[in-house]
């Protein structure tokens, strides 16, 4: 329970370090450590399998991707921050969280199922991934590939 | 019985007219003028056949066809013609012709000479078929009529501002009396309807007036009254008739004189069944009568221009035949309209020859000593002179004395009545005489130029002024104390109402003294202040609030014109633009500003509508929560 | 020993309302990306939670959908950055309004 | 080709014809126009001359499926009401074809306007479907729209725009109402049916039959125009072309009191009594008003516009009196104000031909100049201004008489409309024909050419003959006068409480 509570307090810093941080390499990196903390979370709900990818695609592919744009950016916005619009954003996220919370009180699934040992492993989930998610699989690799083809014909330089 | 000899008195002059307006011009310089005033004789022919065909109570009719039918109401064009119509058929025929005939000579080198005679002749053509007419309807479509045609005389000559003014002026005061006559119209039908006569005949309404309810009677005979006093200018609606001056003399005689100012009386005349039933009316027709009598007696006193002494003369006059009308006596005055017609004629007709003889000069200030000059005119002006200031034998005489008579006698008559008739008479003959001595006697104050070519009216003018100068006399005969022809010949018209019964033959031979007594003063103080040369200064308060007609007009335009203008200013200008069509512009400009603000949602900042979808989700959450 | 479901559920619920704020309050498109990501990770939170406590692993295998999804939408985002920074030299959506007419 | 549909549609084919031949040949296209509506004119004619004069109901009415789904139908009739109606829009539209021959930028499509225009008045006036009623109601507004806003003033597209916004939002409310009256008549009588005849039959409950009274009223009030609601009509005839506001004051403004008379009093008896002395009240005031502020206008046809606001509320004092004589007055006075207006814009028309100003400062003398022309704008002048022996009078007279049985208070104030009337038209008249000819343009204008006495010749003639033998026409509109009245009479004889009618209930009364 106790390393559930830590982690829940470190997720929550440093996700609002990336919200308020003014500078944003520092609001990466807060970004980068959200992302560890919270593969480690996947870990104590027994999704190893996930907790690695975690790491490996969030914090390495896309937070690499997103530290290069910045530094190839540089950009020196030094956001002056209207304190109205401020206001008012975070109210209307607290009223969003509350709801949220407020939905958590309905008789969600109490009672904890029995997982067997290799639930969160590799091989369940390759196996479900490519049995019944078989389509969806094919999909997000059509998906990754026009990705990449847009990605590279946007940032293009025109010449 | 029926004829279908009635229709061709009105059609005659119509027929002149339209081949005037068309052909009128183009054939020759004189043909206008001899077309329109055969048509007028062929008319007076054929009113004297009438004239020998009728006997006092026979009544001629002629109906032509229908000409509004709405169930109930039902409206012919259809002439009759009793001894009432018969005298003013001769009349207006009569006299009509001498003054066509006149004009032909006055209007000779007037280029509008044909379109004049058009309407000269309409205007005889509405006149007759008014007289003719059986029923009301018709009757209003001549009352109308006139005013139309004294509106078009009174501005013939267009091209000066003034004259259409006057011409409006006239069509409008007119217009004003008609919108009461047409209110009293509206009332007697639907009061003869309630009756079961839904008919506006006037042999209907004869035998169904004893029926009409009496205050519904006081009301429908005041509204006519008014009509009346709009178109025979009494008081308060008189103020046109003075302006109307502005048209050619001939008009003024015709019109203004002789013939449409009548028409009131006539009306009360035609319906006296009804006044007789409504003695409020009588008594108020009476009282105005002998006001106006006096009011306008007064201010012709003071007046400088020929024409207008002669106007307020014959507004005078007119409120004498209303005195009579108002004390129930109306074949005094209808005689006094058919004496009154023939000297007033005459007069204007004299002052016509004076201007044209002075070149068009009408202030008599720049006149004097054309007695010598201009005898034929001279001697016809004194004769209707003697008639108008009512001096026996002549034709005034008789009728004026018959009225005071009356005035004095009759049922409805009072000493007051009496006295303001009598004060009347001295005044009228002061200021006939006053016009006579500065025209005629004395030296001629008219600067050179024009005293070189004043010369005699040619036998055109002069020969109808000498008929109507015979007539002024011999009119008066029909009437006199000892053959009295006038009465019995309209008694089944308009009822018995002879006072000589009442048997105060003393009184009767005083009130002629001093009627005759206070005539002769006024001819003697006209001689003693006008008569050699002049001595009396004519300036003073009382002389200038007199001259300027007590300031009616300035009082009636500062009373009614300018805040009715003022109004329909604001109406125009303020209120239908600013209110009206701004309520209009006023929702197209809500509708665009709700719109303008709409259109500010779309910011185009991303942020804002993520924010707007974060509200969404959270109302749906709230709502879908608590459900 | 494991944390109730309801906890976890919570924390990703606060997490996703710290994502949304970001995106709606920050000027910088960057960390409104950056908060987009966070919103997903909030997400994939709360299938593991799911997915863990109904004993299926379907849960997770959604979740590595979400990832090659949000792998996708980050570059695709960033390429659209870098364009409109090249052509506008500023990061701020506010200055983004082409659309607006 | 049955007469009335022949009549509605032939100016549509001379449209369309129109449509063939080339921009240029202006002499072919007016000579096309010109002869399709007369060939109108003819067909209508020969309508009258089969009409029956003391048959009040229905004549030549001819019935064909158009949407059977919705019990939509095309039946077209003419009686009393709508014959003479129809006569005039036939003889006003050659002469409006007449007057546009000054008109020389897009002389096709102006044509094809007026002769669609032409189709959808006749139509308004025959059809006794509500649908084919609405639809016609339509028609109209699009040409008229063109014609103001194209060949119109300086603010014409102002104008036009306030025309059609305003007439449409009128219409829309009469749609819902038309809508909603077949609905409860199909709930009633289980047959879904736009007939004006059978709706007629519907007895409804009160406070439903105001509702539906009010909404086809100020449709109609709009049109009419009634007093508060009359601010399109100045703006639209100061900015049309000539030909374009002839049509508008002599037929578009009676397609308001005849719809009245036709649709809304028929339809809705009780609740045209219960609106009966707040329409009075208007139309009086509109005919004080609309005098007085006509008087203060300095461009003659803002003054003419203006009178005609007069004129029209005399006629809805006349259609609610609910008597035969305010009814055929009514419908005689409009008639009377289709002729006097119309003649009256074409000679402002003339008179801006040749000096391209409305001005009444402009002008003076112009009877020196222009007799002829002149002398018919006086016969004119004094027809509207109802003297007796013209048309005028004989309308205004019926109206008044059945208004002071009904109204006798309004009758006196509107009598003074009388009065009023001869004030603003003899001021303008003494300002621009009579005086002085000063101004060095008044010299060089023209009298009147052929063409234009021909335009303006049926119109006097007409003008005349309508005072002096007025029965023809009154005898034919007596009938159906009466026949629309007969529920309103009916209503107002019985007892003053008014029955509600339970929707099951359905009386049938003969028709």
């Amino acid at each position: 329970m106790i390393v559930f509570f830590i982690l829940a307090f470190l997720t929550l810093l440093f996700s609002l370090l990336v919200v308020t941080q003014r500078n944003v390499v520092h609001s990466a990196m807060a970004l980068a450590a959200t992302l560890f903390v919270m593969a480690v979370l996947f870990l104590t709900l027994d999704a190893p399998m996930l907790g690695v990818l975690q790491i490996l695609v969030y914090a390495g592919a896309i937070m690499i991707l997103i530290l290069f744009v910045i530094m190839l950016l540089n950009p020196l916005s030094i956001e002056a921050r209207p304190a109205a619009w401020w206001m008012l954003g975070s109210l209307g996220a607290a009223a969003l969280c509350l709801q949220l919370a407020a939905l958590v009180h309905r008789p969600a699934v109490s009672a904890e199922a029995a997982v067997p040992a290799s639930f969160g492993g590799p091989e369940s989930i390759a196996q479900s991934l490519f049995t019944d998610f078989a389509l969806p699989f094919g999909l997000a690799s059509v998906l990754l590939l026009v990705a990449i083809i847009g990605a590279v014909a946007l940032a293009q330089r025109q010449r | 019985m029926t004829t279908n000899l009635l229709r061709w008195i009105p059609l005659l002059p119509l027929a002149a007219a339209v081949l005037n307006v068309f052909f009128g011009g183009r054939w020759g310089k004189r043909f206008a003028g001899i077309l329109a005033s055969a048509a007028v004789f062929g008319s007076f022919l054929i009113a004297l056949r009438v004239f020998m065909l009728l006997s006092p109570d026979a009544v001629l009719r002629d109906t032509l066809y229908t000409w509004i039918e709405s169930e109930p109401f039902k409206a012919q064009v259809s002439f009759q013609a009793d001894a009432l119509t018969a005298v003013m058929l001769l009349v207006i025929t009569g006299i009509g012709f001498l003054i066509h005939l006149y004009s032909t000579g006055y209007m000779a080198h007037d280029e509008g000479e044909a379109r004049f005679f058009a309407y000269l002749n309409l205007f005889v053509f509405f006149m007759s078929v008014l007289v003719l007419a059986d029923n009301l309807l018709l009757f209003f479509v001549g009352w109308e009529g006139v005013g139309l045609c004294s509106f078009l005389l009174i501005g013939f000559w267009y091209e000066d501002p003034a004259n259409t003014t006057a011409g409006n002026k006239a069509f409008i005061v007119n217009r004003i009396g008609d919108f009461a006559f047409l209110l009293g119209m509206l009332l007697l039908f639907w009061e003869m309807n309630r009756l079961g006569v839904p008919s506006l005949d006037f042999a209907a309404l004869k035998d169904a007036a004893a029926r009409i309810a009496p205050d519904t009677a006081v009301l429908i005979t005041l509204l006519f009254f008014i009509g009346a006093t709009g178109k025979s200018a009494q008081i308060p609606l008189y103020v046109w008739l003075p302006d109307a001056m502005a048209g050619p003399t001939p008009v003024s005689a015709l019109i203004h004189a002789a013939t449409m100012v009548t028409a009131g009386v006539y009306l009360t005349a035609r319906l006296n069944f009804l006044f007789v039933l409504a003695p409020y009316t009588l008594s108020l027709i009476a009282i105005i009568g002998a006001a106006t009598a006096l009011f306008a007696g007064t201010i012709a006193v003071a007046q400088n221009d020929i024409k207008r002494v002669l106007a307020y003369s014959t507004v005078s006059q007119l409120g004498y035949m209303f005195l009579a009308a108002g004390v129930g006596a109306f074949s005094a005055a209808v005689f006094h309209l058919f004496t009154h017609a023939f000297f007033k004629a005459c007069l204007f007709l004299g002052a016509g020859s004076v201007i044209h003889a002075m070149g068009g000069e009408q202030d008599m200030r720049k006149m004097g000593g054309l007695r010598r000059r201009l005898p034929a005119t001279y001697w016809t002006y004194l004769i209707a002179g003697l008639a108008l200031a009512g001096i026996p034998p002549t034709a005034g005489f008789f009728s004026k004395d018959r009225i005071l008579l009356e005035a004095y006698a009759s049922p409805h008559g009072s000493l007051a009545l009496w006295l303001v008739g009598w004060i009347t008479a001295g005044l009228t003959a002061f200021y006939m005489f006053r016009q006579l001595f500065l025209v005629f006697h004395g030296t001629s104050r008219a600067p050179e130029s024009v005293q070189a070519h004043v010369h005699e009216s040619p036998a055109a003018m002069t020969i109808p002024l000498i008929v109507l100068a015979l007539g002024s006399i011999a009119a008066g005969w029909l009437a006199l104390p000892s053959r009295d022809v006038w009465d019995p010949w309209l008694q089944a018209v308009l009822g018995r109402s002879n006072p000589a019964e009442h048997g105060e033959a003393v009184n009767e031979t005083l009130l002629v003294a001093l009627t005759v007594g206070i005539a002769l003063v006024g001819i003697a103080a006209a001689y003693f202040l006008y008569g050699r040369e002049r001595r009396v200064r004519e300036d003073g308060p009382l002389w200038g609030t007199l001259a300027q007609k007590y300031y009616i007009d300035e009082l009636y335009d500062f009373l009614f014109v300018r805040p009715f203008t003022a109004a329909a200013n604001w109406l125009a200008r303020a209120f239908d633009p600013g209110i009206i069509d701004g309520a209009v512009n006023g929702v197209a400009g809500l509708v665009r500003g709700i719109s303008a603000s709409g259109r500010r949602l779309q910011s185009g900042n991303v942020q804002h509508y993520l924010f707007a979808f974060l509200i969404g989700t959270i109302l749906i959450f709230v709502y879908w929560l608590r459900r | 020993m494991q944390a109730p479901i309801e906890y976890y559920l919570v924390l990703s619920a606060v997490l996703f309302a710290i994502g949304v704020a970001g995106v709606v309050i920050r000027r910088d498109v960057i960390v409104i990306l950056m908060s987009i990501e966070l919103m997903l990770n909030a997400v994939n939170l709360t299938f593991i939670a799911f997915s863990r406590f109904m004993g299926s692993v379907e849960g997770q295998v959604i979740v590595f959908f979400v990832m090659t999804v949000a792998a996708a939408e980050a570059v695709v985002g960033l390429a659209i950055v870098i364009s409109v920074f090249r052509f506008r030299q500023t990061l701020d959506p506010r200055d983004m309004q082409l659309l607006k007419w | 080709m049955p007469g009335l549909s022949l009549l509605v549609f032939l100016p549509a084919v001379g449209a369309a014809a129109l449509l063939l031949i080339p921009r240029g040949a202006m002499r072919a296209l007016f000579s096309l126009a010109f002869g399709f509506s007369l060939a109108v004119f003819l067909v209508s004619l020969w309508i009258f001359a089969r009409f029956d004069p003391n048959a009040a109901g229905m004549q030549a009415v001819e019935r064909a499926a158009w949407i059977p789904a919705y019990g939509i139908e095309y039946i077209v009739g003419v009686d009393g009401l709508s014959l003479f109606l129809v006569l005039l829009t036939a003889l006003i539209v050659p002469i409006a074809i007449l007057a546009s021959w000054t008109v020389h930028d897009k002389v096709k499509e102006y044509l094809f306007f007026m002769l669609v225009l032409e189709t959808g008045m006749l139509g308004t006036l025959v059809a006794l479907d509500l649908f084919l009623f609405y639809v016609f109601w339509e028609v109209m507004l699009v040409p008229m729209y063109f014609l103001i806003g194209v060949w119109g003033g300086q603010r014409r597209l102002y104008a036009a725009v306030k025309f059609v916004v305003y007439t449409m939002t009128g219409s829309l409310l009469m749609l819902v109402a038309i809508i909603f009256l077949a609905t409860r008549n199909y709930q009633v009588t289980q047959t879904l049916t736009f007939g004006f005849q059978q709706l007629a039959n519907l007895r409804l409950p009160f406070h439903e039959q105001m509702w539906l009274f009010l909404a086809f009223a100020l449709s109609f009030a709009i049109k009419v125009p009634l007093f508060p609601l009359h601010t399109w009509l100045p703006d639209a005839h100061v900015e049309a072309p000539t030909a374009g506001s002839v049509i508008l004051a002599a037929i578009l403004l009676k397609m308001g009191t005849y719809g009245f008379i036709r649709f809304a009093i028929p339809l809705f008896p009780e609740a045209a009594l219960a609106a009966a002395p707040y329409v009075t009240a208007l139309a009086v005031v509109g005919i004080v008003y609309g005098a007085m502020v006509a008087m203060m206008q300095d461009d003659i046809k803002k003054l003419v516009a203006y009178s005609s606001v007069s004129h029209l509320g005399f006629v809805m004092l006349g259609l609610f009196a609910f008597n035969l004589q305010g009814a055929q007055g009514a419908v005689y006075q409009m008639l009377n104000h289709g002729l006097s207006t119309g003649a009256l814009f074409l000679i402002v028309g003339m008179i801006y031909d040749r000096r391209h100003t409305r001005m009444i400062a402009d002008f003076g003398g112009l009877w020196k100049q222009v007799p002829l022309l002149s002398a018919v704008f006086l016969i004119v002048t004094f027809s509207s201004i109802g003297l007796p022996g013209l048309n005028g009078f004989v309308g205004e007279f019926l109206i008044l008489l059945g208004a002071f049985q009904a109204h006798p208070g309004w009758t006196v104030l509107a009598t003074s409309g009388v009065v009023l009337g001869a004030i603003y038209m003899l001021w303008m008249f003494r300002r621009v024909v009579y005086g002085p000819l000063v101004r060095p343009e008044n010299r060089l204008m023209a009298d009147l050419s052929p063409r234009e006495i021909a335009m303006l010749a049926p119109l006097v003639a007409l003008i005349v003959f309508m005072g002096v033998y007025p029965r023809p026409f009154l005898s034919r509109i007596q009938g159906s006068a009466r026949v629309a009245l007969e529920r309103v009479e009916a209503q107002s004889m019985a007892a003053p409480l008014v029955r509600v009618e339970s929707a099951g209930e359905r009386t049938d009364r003969g028709r």
